[in-house]
């Protein structure tokens, strides 16, 4: 297990450094100048260049990519060209609105797809399974973006129960803050839950074919106690791999549902920063997020090893 | 002692009167919630060009000598008064008393010194230098008066030191004002959530009349449709320059909300490659202006709001010359203009930056071309990738972009400008109205400008970029206007 | 007393008959055992009886278990006879016990969900039935998980968990079929021991006449989903007024004819000298590398001309490792394999294409050895890809048509898909394509095994008849030493990757000189043997 | 007591079946209707979808509009038709790059299991998965410039892993499988092998997996265009439709219905088809459903 780990760590390493390369080349041949951007269309050239060597733009590529790098390493992620405050600081501000926005999106989408999949996989083919399928393959189908402009039709504009969108900060209140995320994380969890309540469905069916199943049953366990008590916890192993893949996505997969709620979250810093040729806070902000999708992928290999214990002893 | 109580109990007394007929229930509102499309990069508007950063701090936070008011008047700041010495070459400025700085620190000649001087040097990160070009030199004659030489006269020179990047600022702050702004203004900084809001606090030692309103809300909401449902939500009180003019006539049928149309100083043209062929054959771009529909751009972008011009100067302005006629929508026009140039299927690249007003009209003159067979080739950019492609590397046909800066036709003698003209007989008129200081002359030199660039077809003129804003029905005080960028919130008071 | 009576069970899934007519009993103290070929609808019978059938599953008739009607029964009383008053075991060791519990805690949950004992108490109940079953704590501690234990050891967790309330009824479906003879004759022993001790009746389904014998006390025979004949054991087997009985008698015990033609004198057509096979293993920790497995310990064998060589062993003793080996399919550690006195290694660029022609294979599995999308001719025809010049068109056609003939098929199956065939049509079709290029040496890998016992006869008397006729040597490698008995001249008992004893069938058959050996030939049911007893019972190993 | 049989499916018994699944059936009508109105809008349309009419704006659905009129004046039921067009072209572009690379690679990677080159294309992979694909996206399109073709490559660089893994993880267990070995001694090298034996045997995974990134594609494309990055003006896109008539929300709520509609029809077809073939080519399913 240790040696397990010690593998996928240095896989991982090698992930973001492979990662933080092409990044880094993207961002270097993206056409414009941020310095020219920042300022604007009667600006000076003088001004402009002036400009430039004060962020460090005038610099060789290989020194300025080996600079982010040492700088990254040790923990510093540089200044913002536009704001010109530390990039840790941008992205801790928005970290708090992301990450809690994320696990809220998480947490709604973990409640529905549970019960409505495992509900469905206990009455398999029968009219509610169908019914929730149907809904799940509708959920599925919908654009988030789409379904969040009519969340705020609704709730927002029309019956005036939420607010369209912004972030009071949560120094306003926790729960004020929450309410504020409420509508933006239905609109990030209802495709996503349609996607788990479907893994979770066929992978509890395909548990509820195994042999130890029926096992189960022949020893006098009711269809459900098998089925809370033996296929829950085997099936789970794939929703496992769903949900890890799902915060990765929900961290960074929020820009447009940023947008359409106007929150300041990760994703639209960084949108923002492509369109300021902000181009240190989308490197970092990008490689933050390689990170996070590498780690939670590591935490769901542990996971898999808690809930399986084949894996607990030896795995390649 | 005794006076102040006086005051106080007559004020009182009339508030009571005046509440018990007009306002049963509670003391006015006295916070606001402004909205605004973009977030500033940085509140230094000595060291950036967005317009968002003056939209937020000019006024509020930040004052300069003189400054602009609501309908484009320049009148005193900081200076209380100045003298303007025969040749025009020297402005003696006389420094209102009682001034600080919202640190506490007081205001004299030396700041304004400082400020000129760290505007106009080598290093300088001032997205405006040219508002400074003329500067001699700047003298700190005593703590209440500057004197500043210019190398020639400028008629403009006052109007230019109302601008946001002329404001004053102090040495000792002056290195953090991007993220720390610290002015002599109404309004003193607070706080900035990034990427959400900026919030500013009424300045208890202002030197002139105490602001109605404690507190002010900038909230940044990029999205059109989350900035209506914000304003319909209740969630910003005012949203000044409105990004979506199609929401307006919800907004003018619902009693809880007034809408402002004003004016800005924003030219909107499309703008034409002079010196690349086949645009610089003055047939063509005469056809590609006749082709153009400009009622049906104003209605189909702004839904009716703007102003059609024909030529690159604001109506609004008393100089103003209507040459709308002279490049009247006339396809038949066109095609024979066309025809004339002997062109035939002209396939010309249209680069449309981000607001609604280029991507909306582009795709409308786009479809207006068609009509007369030229074809617009459509690509949206971002403005740094316009600033990149079309404003520095030229590589265009044909762009939409409106000149917000007042005053600016005298990009057209611009050298080297990302639409090409620099027509040496526009340049002696611009060089003439310069050294002109004589109103009645400037303004025949200006009409003759005008008539130049409307003659040389240079651009498509469209229109005058309305300022159409939204806000709570009990909100008084908000400018209509847009002289220059900004968002005076000195007068802003709610009604109950 | 009667502990299970079914009477007149009719059942359908859909709108298939599965089931006509079964009528069984089975008395407390008493084995039952049910025979019959893969869908003769004997594990449906016992699905029927616990009512964990299928859903699309409609029955008829009466089922009464211990005096119960189970068709009465609500679904809450049926799982309370579940595990209390019946219980089953399946074939599947592997797969039966849930991987993510301990085997403690499954055998628990019996005492626990029929309200026995309370936690702690079901517990030591769980620790105490396994010691009944050969799991003692100290030995096989009840905190392991199901992945940590042998298939053998699975399947006494399955009997600890259907045995832990004492049930009346107990049924075993194919519960040995998944096992080694060894494993098998200690479990047979176990459930024979246990139904003695507990007197519980006990229903027995195998598809093996031998183990049948030895076991119950009375068979019934299935076909078809119908009970052809029933009876008390032996009086039922020396009888045998059935016809289908008769057929799988002798079926079981057939030998096929055979008149080999052994070249000693020429050069062998396979010789193997100290191969050697080895298999990484996972790193112990980052600074110490595990020893390699060796799955294949420095073997050494010689197949002549015409001759057939069998090669028997319990899974997991490197038979099918050394078939590759030999195949050229997988690359040696050491040692050296010569093919017609050439040597054949897939080292470089592998074995010379003409060389390959000279071995070909016959694998398991009926079903998963073709390409499903390939219609037969393409199927059959795929080695002349060995040779340097393939016949075309009409010569082709002639010999896909002639080898297809060769295996008891018509030249007209060519145009079929695989799916259009039988587990024994398919079983020949493999023939054919190893024989369609003449090889000298045919690898048979379990090329029985999956097969029921009266099409087992048919293909083993093909194979003899081919090999005698073409002068073919086969390699014949099988865990079933009566199938390697019938149709081999000489035979290698191969235990943990070595040979450990070599010589001609009938000797090592009759005089079995290793010790494991022995025990293999002890453990094997012999159907003889079990009717010649006096009573059915097998010594203890 | 054998296994039951994976593979008897004859062609027959499968249209047979097709025809009894109504999730499939409804999935193959959708998913024909969008195709067919894109192919249709190449030949006719009610109207021009690129004239504008700006005094006919925003008008609601009437006999002469079906679906009404755009802020423009532009016929929405012509528009959508030429959208189809637009989100189908660059959906099964985008799916085929990522078929066209992806299963070669993981092929290879699977024939040559543990060399160098399976470690390099599963790092690759790897590599692509853990980049939050739609901010890379817009990265690409930000470097290329908008528009269909790198809309195009930016949704196709996302599914070759897709299919590189999964025909290298399927094609792993087919070489285990005994007609490969039969193969092997046949003689045949590994190329020839993993063209003759394990593609077509893919060839399901692969139709199954292909209809759901078709649909994933259908609603990256209806992103990307709704950020401004997919097909540019005038060419119409249902994901620009969407994000143009955003403001309209509230004053004509048409505007959004319609381009919604087609994207969630269109890709709950899909889903649909993808479902019921892959029901229809597991006959363990097919079993219990007939």
């Amino acid at each position: 297990m240790t040696l397990y780990l010690l593998r996928r760590l240095l896989s991982l390493s090698l992930t973001l450094l492979a990662a933080s390369i092409v990044v880094f080349l993207v961002t270097e041949i993206i056409p414009g100048d941020p310095a020219a951007f920042m300022m604007g269309i009667n600006a000076d050239p003088a001004a402009i260049a002036a400009l430039r060597s004060e962020l460090g733009l005038d610099q060789p590529v290989a020194f300025r990519y080996l600079n982010w790098i040492v700088g990254m390493l040790q923990g510093d992620f540089g200044q913002s060209y536009t704001y010109r405050v530390p990039v840790s600081e941008l992205v801790g501000d928005r970290i708090a609105v992301s990450l809690p926005l994320t696990l809220y999106a998480l947490a709604l989408s973990t409640l529905i797809a549970f019960p409505a999949g495992v509900f469905a996989a206990s009455r398999r083919n029968a009219p509610g399974d169908i019914a929730i399928m149907g809904v799940t393959q509708l959920g599925v189908a919908v654009p988030n973006f789409w379904f969040a402009m009519l969340l705020v039709l609704l709730f927002a504009i029309t019956l005036q129960w939420f607010s369209a969108g912004g972030f009071p900060g949560w120094d306003a209140g926790v729960l004020v803050a929450l309410k504020s995320l409420t509508l933006p994380a239905i609109a990030l969890a209802l495709p996503q839950a349609s996607i788990l309540a479907r893994v979770m469905r066929s992978s509890l069916l395909d548990t509820l074919d195994e042999d130890f199943v029926r096992t189960a049953r022949a020893k006098g366990l009711s269809r459900s106690q098998a089925l809370w008590g033996h296929a829950l916890r085997n099936a789970l192993i794939p929703v496992l791999t769903i949900v890890g893949l799902q915060f990765s996505f929900l961290l960074a997969g929020g820009i447009i549902i940023e947008n359409v709620f106007y929150l300041p979250g990760l994703g639209r810093l960084v949108f923002q920063a492509i369109s300021q040729r902000d181009l240190i806070v989308v490197r970092s902000v990008i490689i933050l997020l390689v990170f996070a999708v590498v780690a939670v992928t590591f935490l769901v290999d542990i996971a898999y090893a808690i809930a399986d214990p084949r894996l607990r002893r030896q795995r390649r | 002692m005794t006076n102040f109580k006086t005051v106080t109990a007559t004020v009182s007394a009339v508030a009571l009167i005046l509440g018990l007929a007009t306002m049963p229930s509670l003391a006015a509102q006295t916070d606001i919630t402004v909205g605004m499309q973009l977030e500033p990069p940085n509140l230094d508007p000595t060291g950036g060009a967005a317009a968002a950063i003056d939209e937020v701090v000019y006024a509020n936070v930040f004052e300069g000598l003189t400054r602009f008011t609501a309908d484009g008047e320049v009148v005193p700041a900081l200076a209380e008064s100045w003298d303007i010495s025969e040749d025009g070459l020297t402005y003696t400025f006389h420094l209102r008393d009682g001034v600080t700085f919202h640190d506490g620190s007081s205001f004299d000649a030396e700041d304004v010194k400082f400020s000129i001087d760290r505007a106009r040097a080598e290093d300088s990160t001032n997205a405006q230098k040219a508002l400074f070009a003329d500067i001699q030199s700047v003298e700190a004659v005593d703590a209440q008066t500057v004197k500043i030489t210019l190398s020639q006269p400028n008629g403009l020179f006052l109007f230019n030191m109302a601008w946001g990047d002329a404001v004053i600022v102090a040495p000792e702050t002056a290195d953090t004002l991007a993220t720390d702004p610290v002015g002599t203004g109404p309004f003193a900084f607070a706080t900035w959530t990034k990427g959400d809001s900026v919030a500013l606090e009424k300045y208890a030692e202002y030197w002139g009349e105490a602001p109605r309103l404690d507190k002010v809300t900038f909230k940044f909401i990029p999205d059109p449709t989350a900035a209506f449902a914000a304003v319909m939500a209740g969630d910003v009180d005012a949203y000044p320059n409105f990004p979506a003019p199609e929401n307006l006539e919800q907004f003018k049928a619902d009693p809880r909300f007034t809408v402002i149309v004003g004016s800005t100083e924003g030219e909107t043209i499309l703008a034409m490659n002079n010196k690349k062929a086949p645009l610089d054959d003055i047939k063509i771009r005469q056809a590609i202006s006749h082709a153009i529909d400009r009622q049906a751009i104003i209605d189909g972008a702004l839904f009716g709001y703007g102003t059609p011009i024909g030529t690159h100067f604001a109506p609004h302005n008393p100089d103003y010359v209507d040459l709308t006629g002279q490049s009247a929508h006339d396809p038949e026009m066109a095609r024979k203009l066309l025809d004339e140039a002997g062109v035939s299927d002209l396939t010309l690249s249209l680069k449309l930056p981000p607001p609604a007003y280029a991507r909306r009209g582009g795709e409308i003159i786009a479809a207006q071309l068609k009509e007369v067979g030229i074809t617009a080739e459509i690509t949206n950019v971002e403005w740094a990738q316009w600033l990149e492609d079309v404003f520095k590397a030229k590589n265009f046909d044909l762009t939409i972009v409106s000149h917000t800066e007042p005053m600016d036709i005298g990009i057209y003698a611009r050298d080297d400008y990302y639409f090409q003209y620099a027509d040496a007989d526009f340049k002696a008129i611009l060089e003439e109205l310069n050294k002109t200081t004589d109103p009645a002359n400037r303004s025949e030199l200006l009409g003759k400008a005008q008539r130049k660039i409307a003659d040389d077809a240079v651009n498509a003129y469209l229109f005058q970029l309305p300022r159409t804003g939204v806000a709570n029905a009990k909100i008084m005080g908000l400018w209509p206007n847009a002289p220059t960028q900004a968002n005076d919130m000195t007068a802003v008071y709610w009604v109950d | 007393m009667s502990v299970l009576s079914v009477r007149n069970l009719d059942l359908k899934i859909g709108r298939i008959p599965i089931l006509e007519d079964v009528d069984l009993t089975l008395d407390a103290g008493h084995i039952l055992g049910i025979v019959g070929e893969s869908g003769s609808g004997k594990s449906m019978t016992a699905l029927a009886i616990m009512q964990l059938l299928p859903r699309a599953a409609r029955w008829t008739g009466t089922i009464e278990v211990a005096g119960n009607d189970v068709g009465a029964m609500s679904e809450r009383a049926l799982c309370t006879m579940r595990g209390r008053d019946v219980s089953m075991i399946f074939q599947e060791p592997m797969t039966a016990l849930n991987p993510v519990h301990t085997i403690g805690d499954q055998v628990a949950e019996v005492v626990r969900i029929h309200g026995e004992a309370g936690r702690r108490h079901a517990h030591a109940r769980a620790i105490e039935v396994l010691g009944r079953v050969g799991l003692p704590p100290d030995r096989v501690a009840p905190d392991r998980y199901p992945h940590e234990l042998s298939g053998g050891q699975r399947q006494r967790v399955a009997i600890a968990m259907a045995i832990a309330l004492r049930p009346k009824l107990l049924i075993a479906d194919e519960p040995t079929t998944a096992l080694d003879v060894t494993t098998q004759a200690q479990i047979l022993d176990l459930l024979r021991k246990l139904v003695r001790e507990d007197g519980m009746g006990m229903m027995f389904i195998t598809h093996d006449l031998a183990v049948v014998a030895g076991l119950a006390d009375e068979v019934a025979v299935m076909k078809k989903g119908r009970v052809v004949e029933t009876g008390p054991t032996r009086q039922l087997f020396r009888q045998m007024r059935h016809p289908y009985t008769r057929a799988l008698f002798t079926a079981s015990a057939h030998v096929p004819e055979r008149q080999p033609r052994i070249e000693t004198a020429a050069t062998p057509v396979l010789e193997v000298r100290d191969v050697v096979r080895d298999y990484p293993r996972p790193r112990k920790n980052l600074f110490q590398a595990q020893a390699p497995f060796r799955a294949v310990d420095h073997v050494s064998l010689t197949v002549r001309a015409g001759e057939n060589v069998g090669l028997v062993g319990e899974s997991g003793c490197g038979k099918s490792t050394l078939a590759r080996a030999i195949l050229a399919l997988e690359a040696v550690q050491a040692g050296e394999i010569h093919l017609n006195g050439k040597a054949f290694s897939s080292a470089g660029a592998g074995p010379d294409i003409r060389q390959r022609a000279a071995a070909q294979v016959v694998f398991q599995d009926p079903y998963g050895s073709f390409n499903p999308r390939h219609r037969v001719r393409r199927l059959v025809s795929e080695p002349f890809f060995l040779m340097p010049e393939s016949p075309q068109d009409a010569d082709r056609e002639r010999r896909i048509g002639k080898a297809l003939e060769d295996v008891g098929l018509t030249a007209g199956d060519a145009d079929k898909y695989i799916h259009e065939f039988s587990g024994g049509q398919r079983q020949r079709i493999a023939i054919a394509r190893a024989l369609i290029i003449e090889p000298s040496l045919i690898v048979l890998d379990e090329a029985v095994s999956a097969l029921d016992v009266s099409i087992r006869a048919q293909i083993l008397d093909l194979l003899a008849g081919l090999s005698d006729r073409l002068g073919l040597s086969y390699l014949f490698i099988s865990h079933d030493l009566t199938v390697v008995r019938a149709i081999t001249d000489r035979v290698l008992v191969m235990q943990a990757g070595r040979i450990v004893e070599d010589g001609s069938t009938e000797d090592i058959f009759h005089n079995p000189r290793h010790p494991y050996t022995r025990s293999l030939l002890a453990a094997t049911p012999s159907l003889a043997a079990a009717l010649d007893e006096p009573s059915g019972e097998t010594v203890e190993t | 007591m054998s296994a039951p049989p994976a593979d008897r499916n004859a062609e027959g018994n499968f249209l047979g079946a097709a025809l009894r699944h109504p999730a499939f059936i409804a999935g193959l009508v959708l998913t024909l209707l969008f195709v067919g109105a894109a192919l249709l809008s190449y030949l006719w349309t009610p109207y021009d979808p690129t004239r504008l009419d700006i005094a006919a704006k925003l008008q609601t659905p009437t006999s002469g509009h079906w679906f009404g009129t755009d802020h423009f004046g532009r016929d929405i039921f012509s528009m959508l038709m030429v959208g189809a067009r637009v989100s189908i072209a660059v959906a099964i572009i985008a799916v085929g790059i990522g078929v066209s690379l992806g299963v070669p690679l993981g092929l290879y990677a699977a024939a040559h299991r543990g060399s160098l080159l399976d470690e390099v294309v599963m790092r690759g992979n790897d590599l692509i998965f853990a980049f939050p694909s739609l901010l890379l996206a817009i990265l690409i399109t930000a470097v290329f410039g908008p528009g269909a073709v790198n809309a195009i490559i930016a949704i196709g660089i996302f599914n070759i892993p897709v299919f590189a893994r999964l025909s290298r993880g399927a094609a792993l267990s087919l070489w285990t499988r005994e007609f490969v070995l039969a193969a092997r001694v046949a003689g045949k090298g590994r190329a020839r092998i993993s063209v003759e034996h394990i593609l077509p045997n893919l060839m399901n995974l692969l139709i199954v997996q292909g209809t759901i990134q078709f649909s994933l594609a259908v609603l990256a494309e209806a992103a990307l265009a709704y950020v401004g990055l997919g097909a540019q003006p005038p060419l119409p896109s249902w994901g620009r439709m969407l994000a143009d008539a955003q403001t309209f929300i509230s004053l004509a709520p048409h505007l959004a219905l319609f381009p919604g509609l087609a994207i969630v029809l269109t890709v709950l077809g899909l889903n649909l088809l993808g479902d019921g073939l892959r029901d229809l080519h597991d006959p363990r399913l097919r079993r219990a459903r007939t």
